[in-house]
């Protein structure tokens, strides 16, 4: 464990998700959850926690981001807030 | 993506990275015991290879290769795996998926057996995920709007 | 006291819901058979109620528990001296009445039969139960039931202003039994830990046990509570009740509902609290001025309306008023005179308001201002209403005379001279209001009559002539009518010289309550 | 001294707290239902992420996979203190499914949302929703 | 509406930075999680289920039954997305 | 058989849905019988659990043989044996009523996962009442819960919208009773119900049980729809098909006020709910905010289910209300009303169900001499409406009267008055939908609609089919016997139930 790593992760995270929260557009949304997902994955392999990672780079980067973009080209990336 | 992209790398690369990564998927499913892994990450990465099947070519390519009425089987087969499992134990006597009992029909020591379950169960969840995985993608990819018979 | 065990209370209960049910599924193709099980009900239900009698007047009591829902908490049935003695009256009006309302609907060729038939049957089922419950949680239970089926009874004629009027009764009946009694009921439970009437009352064993102000809040919930007794503030369903047909005025609304309400105020009073913690407390007092006030009140009301029912029905409200407070009394006589009372007031109460309605019938008037000369034209009919009027006041050789008789005497017993006065003068406001109908029906010269455009078209008069201009002719209701209303005024004198059997049952009833003293 | 010790012992709970309350905003406070969606994403994980900072060990701790296990290795003495806790993964292994699976529900609802109203603004949603109610 | 939002939220938020104070500190080898239930499956999961990875042990066998509601999570999640999605003649 | 019937009550469903759907791609219409005779399965299961019960006392099932800190365990006492027949027996009985309405108001092709989704609902229901374990609680709690959005989706008018806003609220439900179980792990180490009871007590005065109490009481009243947290469930349980909305709202509330009774009084004891926290009293408050909130809105709506819905929320204050109150009548009153209220909302739904299916009517207003045209389901609707104002002998009095009396033993006179002020209120709605149907002046309802196909006949007979007919008369004769054998009951099953320190 590093805790350089560890912090630098947190904070990362922590603008991504406020970023994918706050940007006006969906797809930039979705990637920047997918980014998210893959940081947070991150943080637990740092963590030790690499089942958990592994799934979370499959499921929460991989599938879900695939899902949503593929959502988003179904339907529409407007948003207003 | 209602169209087919025409794009010649997209379709090379993604022949050529498909069977590496359903292999891969395999090998996680299967290495679950040692490594990091299992049946869910495994049926994921498996749902993925034909996710990418998906964007690569179109749905038609999926569907020929996994039929919708197929998929909703296997989606179905796996959990029924999984439960048949316990199931089995239930019947061999011991509690529900107390797989310890199925020493008495495997080649296998106690320990050894539940090992064993539990990779069962792991092929289990894996069918499972993929399968929902690409079902859950071509509707929602699709809009549920694509062709052919639903059922 | 010898306990029987006997499931006759639940025959005497079921075999008008059995009624009700036959009646419902024969329907209006086949309305002899339908108005024949209402009749056959009527004289089995009495039947079986006078079959509890001799038990009664051996001096034993019939039990039987239905079920139990917790310890202190069942339902059961109990009849004693009291119950029989109301479930005697409620069922022989029943019979009488049954005929009455036949004859009633039929001239006014009324909508909804059936139904009418059908919730007849269950309120009296009801008052059944009501009068046979063991515990306060069957009276309650049969309680409501009786305001519930009663309100299709009310809003029958499905005007707006039938409507409004059932509205009002459901309101007034279930939102203070649910608002007031209920919750006295759950504090009773709370408190005792049992609902089952016992004659030296409940709370009487329960006495110190809770504080004496628990025990005074609980007694002013029921008195609320129990508003089908038409106390004073509560009372303003009673008139709005009006708009009912005629038979239902007179069977519930002059017997079986507001009797209910009384005679649940009498259980309260004498076997959930007791005598002798009431008078302990002093709470027979303030309920006894508060009758009176209630007595006085709406008899002055009265004199002011001049919707010949309307009247009636205060001078229901008043009436009733002398049982609660002949109950209020505490003394022996008084509560001799107010059960005496129950039955009286119920034979002179019910012809007035088959008169009333034999007149609706005939000559379609509602109106006591247009009731001039018409007691030429409805002879026995008004003499019936004479009779009945006579009773109400309390002229000694009508029934009514012996409860006021008994009242006076338990107001003497308890040293009450107000209330004597306030029975003086309700007499003369009794007078006041029921006489000047009696005289202007028989010696004032009829009016112009411009109701005849609507007298009845269907050829159903008893004699005469469709033209009441003539005046002098005979115009009676049909013979289905006449005779009910007849029967009982004739009651209320046969009460006058024969009262011995009901008397007996009271004697009974009052050697329970005082336990023999 | 004590504070200093207090927030270096807790600041990593505080920081998973914060991501909860960004994902817990977006789920109330956005009016485009897909940016709840993705609001109940952050929240979902940032719980997952609460959970396997409980399984965190200092000294030397590492993953829950136990060396020399290879082969039957059953017998000498493991000590627990050497691996991480693997209870808490496994749990969020469950909600990380969990979580992928509500997601593809939202996900199909909100087509379905869209194909009736063609927009994911709450504000249009049920501006059309009256404009439907009127013509009624 | 977003400042009742906001409100709400920091107020959740204080709430459970209330709750962390009484926690055992980050990566505390003695606290609960890590001293009461856990270590058996370290210790025991060769032994008893022949398994070196602890986390697929416990998953699929000493909690197996919760891995049986995460798959019957997906299987639902799959049939509920053909069922509302999926456009039927 | 016996021993393994607690497994099997949540096997048999499970596997089944699996087959259901299997089944369903062979032959569409086999789902159907397959569905009832698997629901009637269930139920003879949950009553087999129950006996063992009551002669042998609390099961504890171990899942794999595992120890029960360790492994995952059942652990079934009364009450949730109790509960596990409620919720086996109406879903038998719902599933029985659903034939025809499904058909009428779902597309064909969607009939088979219907029906797998019914029975993942089922499942997921069933898994949270029997077991010990408050993580598998919360994974049966999303397989509950992800099948109900999706029934509920498919249902008309802004039946998605609705769905969407129940999968957002229900999510952070969800997610606060999740974050509960990790602020209770991270103290203590453990997930099993009854090695938290053990561990629990001397952690009584740490913050982190506090927020960790809090936050599952959040959680599950979002999931119960308790008063301020219930937006959510009025729009959803209206646009759902009626078959759903029978289901849906006689189970999933009822199951979440266990799983808050579980929390509160068994894995947290009494003294901790009651003593040494202010909750009873807020809960209490919020209960009763929720009664008077829900009968004055149901006293506002015309759409019938609409009105049931807000009724639905007036019945969940009235179950929390019995809990909190915090003494044995009060919480024998809550778990009376849980079936009760069961009974009496699956009842008035399918009867909704019916009329819609019949006459495609949804409000009240039109429904205007509806007893000529279907005179046994307005019948059996005055029964159940008599049943849920209270009114003796039906069950829904028994209940209240449990609940008042808990109140007036707790020496809280305001809740005992504000029970009887929404029975009255209940009894106000109920009255008005009654005079509607019997006695509207002819002609009063068209202002509605004037030209509907069902007015020409509207005076002739034409009743549901027998197949939602009888449910219904399951139902009100439930609602009767329920009443009359509701001291058996109480005296039998529910006076175990009552936790250890009341």
């Amino acid at each position: 464990m590093i805790w350089q790593l560890d912090i630098m992760f947190l904070v990362l995270v922590v603008i991504s998700a406020i970023a994918s929260v706050n940007v006006k557009d969906l797809l930039s949304s979705a990637i920047l959850l997918g980014a998210y997902s893959f940081l947070m994955c991150l943080l637990w392999i740092e963590m030790g926690a690499v089942d958990v990672a592994f799934t979370e780079a499959a499921v929460g980067a991989g599938i879900s981001t695939a899902f949503f973009i593929g959502f988003i080209f179904q339907t529409t990336r407007r948003t207003k807030d | 993506m209602k169209e087919r992209y025409p794009d010649v790398t997209i379709e090379t690369v993604c022949r050529l990275l498909i069977p590496p990564i359903q292999l891969f998927g395999l090998y996680v499913i299967a290495h679950g015991h040692y490594s990091p892994g299992g049946g869910f990450q495994g049926g994921c990465i498996l749902g993925a290879s034909f996710i990418m099947m998906f964007i690569a070519y179109d749905i038609g390519e999926v569907k020929r290769r996994m039929r919708e009425k197929l998929n909703t089987i296997l989606c179905a087969t796996g959990v029924l795996i999984y439960a048949g499992i316990g199931i089995l134990c239930l019947v061999l006597g011991a509690n529900y998926l107390d797989y310890g009992i199925l020493h008495q029909i495997l080649p296998a020591y106690p320990a050894k057996a539940r090992a064993l379950g539990t990779f069962g169960i792991e092929i289990g969840v894996g069918i499972t995920v993929m399968s929902v995985m690409i079902s859950i993608f071509l509707n929602i990819g699709t809009a549920g709007e694509h062709e052919g018979e639903p059922e | 006291m010898e306990v029987v065990n006997s499931i006759r209370p639940i025959l005497a209960i079921g075999v008008s819901l059995l009624a009700a049910c036959l009646i419902l599924l024969t329907g209006e193709r086949a309305r002899n058979l339908r108005e024949f099980w209402t009749i056959l009900a009527a004289v089995v239900k009495f039947s079986i109620v006078m079959s509890m009698v001799p038990f009664i007047l051996d001096g034993k009591v019939i039990e039987y528990t239905v079920f139990t829902i917790a310890p202190g908490l069942s339902i059961g049935f109990k009849v004693d001296a009291l119950g029989i003695f109301f479930g005697i009256l409620a069922s022989f009006l029943w019979i009488i009445t049954s005929f009455y309302s036949i004859g009633y609907m039929r001239s006014l060729n009324e909508h909804a039969q059936t139904r009418y038939f059908a919730c007849f049957a269950i309120a009296l089922s009801a008052t059944m139960g009501v009068a046979f419950s063991s515990n306060m949680f069957t009276t309650f239970l049969f309680y409501e039931v009786i305001t519930v089926c009663t309100y299709p009874l009310v809003a029958h004629k499905e005007t707006p202003e039938a409507i409004k009027g059932a509205r009002k009764y459901l309101t007034y009946l279930l939102g203070t039994s649910i608002g007031f009694q209920l919750f006295a009921i759950f504090m009773t439970y709370n408190i005792t830990g049992t609902l089952d009437f016992s004659h030296q009352g409940i709370f009487g064993e329960a006495r110190g046990v809770v504080s004496d102000t628990i025990i005074i809040v609980t007694f002013i919930l029921f008195m609320a509570g129990i508003t089908k007794a038409a106390m004073m503030p509560f009372h303003g369903w009673l008139p709005a009740a009006m708009v009912a047909p005629t038979p239902v005025s007179a069977l519930l609304h002059a017997v079986a509902v507001v009797k209910t309400g009384v005679f649940v105020v009498v259980k309260v009073v004498v076997h959930l609290f007791g005598i002798n913690l009431l008078w302990d407390i002093g709470l027979g007092t303030a309920l006894a001025y508060f009758a009176s006030f209630t007595i006085v009140a709406a008899s002055v009301i009265a004199l002011t309306q001049d919707n010949l029912k309307a009247r009636l029905a205060y001078s229901t409200v008043s009436q009733l008023s002398y049982v609660i407070l002949g109950v209020a009394l505490l003394t022996p006589s008084g509560i001799t005179g107010s059960i005496m009372h129950i039955v009286l007031h119920a034979f002179g109460k019910i012809t007035l308001f088959f008169t009333a309605g034999a007149i609706y019938v005939a000559a379609h008037k509602t109106k006591v201002s247009e009731l001039n000369g018409i007691g030429r034209q409805m002879p026995f009919t008004m003499a019936a209403f004479t009779i009945g009027a006579f009773s109400m006041i309390g002229i000694p050789p009508f029934g009514g005379f012996i409860s006021k008789w008994y009242l006076t005497m338990g107001a003497i017993e308890a040293n009450q001279l107000p209330i004597i006065l306030v029975l003086v003068s309700s007499t003369i406001l009794n007078a006041c209001y029921f006489l000047p109908i009696v005289y202007a029906a028989f010696f004032k010269e009829p009016g112009t009559a411009h109701h005849n455009a609507h007298a009845p078209a269907h050829g159903v008069a008893f004699a005469g002539s469709h033209n009441p201009h003539s005046g002098h002719k005979l115009h009676e209701a049909p013979a289905m009518m006449v005779v009910p209303l007849m029967l009982t005024a004739l009651g209320t004198i046969v009460l006058f010289f024969a009262p011995d059997f009901f008397l007996d049952i009271t004697k009974i009833a009052l050697e329970n309550v005082t336990g023999g003293k | 001294m004590d504070t200093m010790q207090f927030i270096i012992g807790k600041f990593n709970y505080w920081i998973y707290i914060v991501l909860m309350m960004i994902g817990f905003y977006a789920m109330i406070a956005k009016r485009n239902l897909v940016k709840k969606i993705v609001g109940m994403n952050i929240f979902q994980t940032a719980i997952i992420l609460f959970f396997i900072s409980t399984s965190s060990k200092k000294g030397g701790a590492t993953i829950p996979i136990i060396q020399g296990g290879h082969g039957d290795a059953a017998g000498h003495v493991i000590d627990a203190a050497q691996y991480l806790n693997p209870l808490p993964h496994v749990l969020m292994l469950t909600a990380i499914v969990v979580m992928v699976s509500t997601f593809g529900v939202a996900l199909a609802l909100l087509i379905m949302i869209y194909r009736e109203y063609r927009t994911f603004e709450e504000d249009e949603i049920y501006e059309t929703l009256e404009v439907m109610r009127l013509k009624k | 509406m977003k400042f009742f939002a906001f409100i709400v939220v920091l107020f959740t938020g204080a709430l459970l930075i209330y709750g962390t104070v009484d926690m055992p500190d980050w990566g505390d080898p003695g606290s609960a999680p890590n001293s009461h239930v856990s270590p058996r499956y370290i210790e025991k999961t060769l032994e008893e289920t022949a398994t070196p990875n602890a986390v697929t042990s416990v998953l699929a066998d000493y909690r197996g039954y919760d891995t049986l509601g995460e798959t019957t999570v997906i299987f639902t999640a799959g049939v509920v997305c053909i069922m509302l999605l999926r456009r039927f003649r | 058989m016996t021993t393994q019937s607690p497994a099997l009550l949540i096997i048999v469903p499970l596997i089944s849905a699996i087959l259901c759907l299997l089944l369903g791609l062979i032959r569409r219409g086999l789902c159907y019988p397959f569905v009832v005779a698997v629901l009637g399965v269930s139920v003879i299961l949950s009553f087999d659990v129950m006996g063992t019960v009551l002669n042998d006392g609390v099961i504890r099932y171990r899942l794999g043989g595992w120890d029960p800190p360790w492994g995952i365990e059942y652990m079934i006492d009364h009450l949730n044996a109790f509960i596990a027949i409620i919720i086996a027996s109406i879903s038998f009985v719902v599933a029985i009523f659903s034939r025809k309405s499904i058909e009428h108001e779902l597309a064909k092709g969607k009939i088979i996962y219907f029906y797998t989704i019914y029975l993942l609902l089922f499942t997921g229901l069933m898994g949270i009442v029997v077991t010990g374990d408050v993580f598998n609680i919360y994974v049966f709690l999303e397989i509950a819960s992800l099948a109900g959005y999706a029934l509920i989706a498919i249902g008309r008018d802004r039946a998605v919208l609705a769905s969407f806003e129940y999968v957002v609220l229900g999510t952070v439900g969800a997610c606060f009773y999740l974050l509960g179980v990790g602020y209770l792990y991270s103290v203590t180490g453990s997930l099993n119900i009854m090695d938290l009871t053990l561990r629990l007590p001397e952690l009584y005065h740490s913050k982190v049980i506090l927020i960790a109490f809090a936050f599952f009481m959040v959680g599950l009243a979002l999931k119960i729809a308790l008063f301020p947290l219930h937006v959510w469930l009025p729009d959803a349980y209206t646009y759902a098909p009626s078959t759903v909305s029978a289901m849906v709202a006689a189970t999933m509330t009822k199951v979440g006020a266990y799983v808050m009774m579980r929390i509160m009084f068994t894995l947290f004891e009494p003294y901790f709910s009651i003593k040494l926290l202010p909750v009873t009293t807020i809960l209490g408050w919020v209960a009763a905010a929720a009664m008077i909130f829900g009968c004055i809105q149901a006293l506002a709506q015309t759409d019938f289910k609409r009105v049931l819905c807000y009724i639905l929320i007036a019945e969940v204050g009235y179950i929390v209300l019995g809990i909190s109150v915090g003494n044995r009548a009060g919480f024998t009153g809550a778990v009376l009303h849980i079936l009760n209220d069961a009974v009496m909302m699956a009842c008035l739904f399918m009867i909704a169900g019916a009329i819609y299916y019949k006459t495609g009517m949804r409000h009240i207003y039109e429904f205007a001499h509806l007893h000529k045209k279907m005179p046994v389901t307005v019948t059996c609707l005055v029964i159940a409406a008599i049943s849920v104002v209270g009114v003796p002998p039906t069950c829904g009095f028994f209940s209240k009267w449990y609940l008042v009396l808990g109140a007036i033993d707790a020496r809280q006179w305001f809740f005992a008055f504000l029970l009887l002020a929404s029975s009255l209120m209940v009894a106000i709605v109920f009255f008005k939908m009654m005079q509607t149907i019997f006695f509207a002046p002819a002609g009063e309802s068209a202002h509605a609609h004037i030209d509907e196909p069902h007015k020409e006949h509207k005076h002739s007979r034409d009743e549901a089919p027998a197949s939602m007919m009888i449910p219904i008369f399951i139902m009100v004769a439930g609602i009767l016997l329920l009443g009359i054998f509701s001291g058996q009951i109480v005296s039998t099953v529910i006076q175990f139930t009552v936790p250890k320190g009341f």
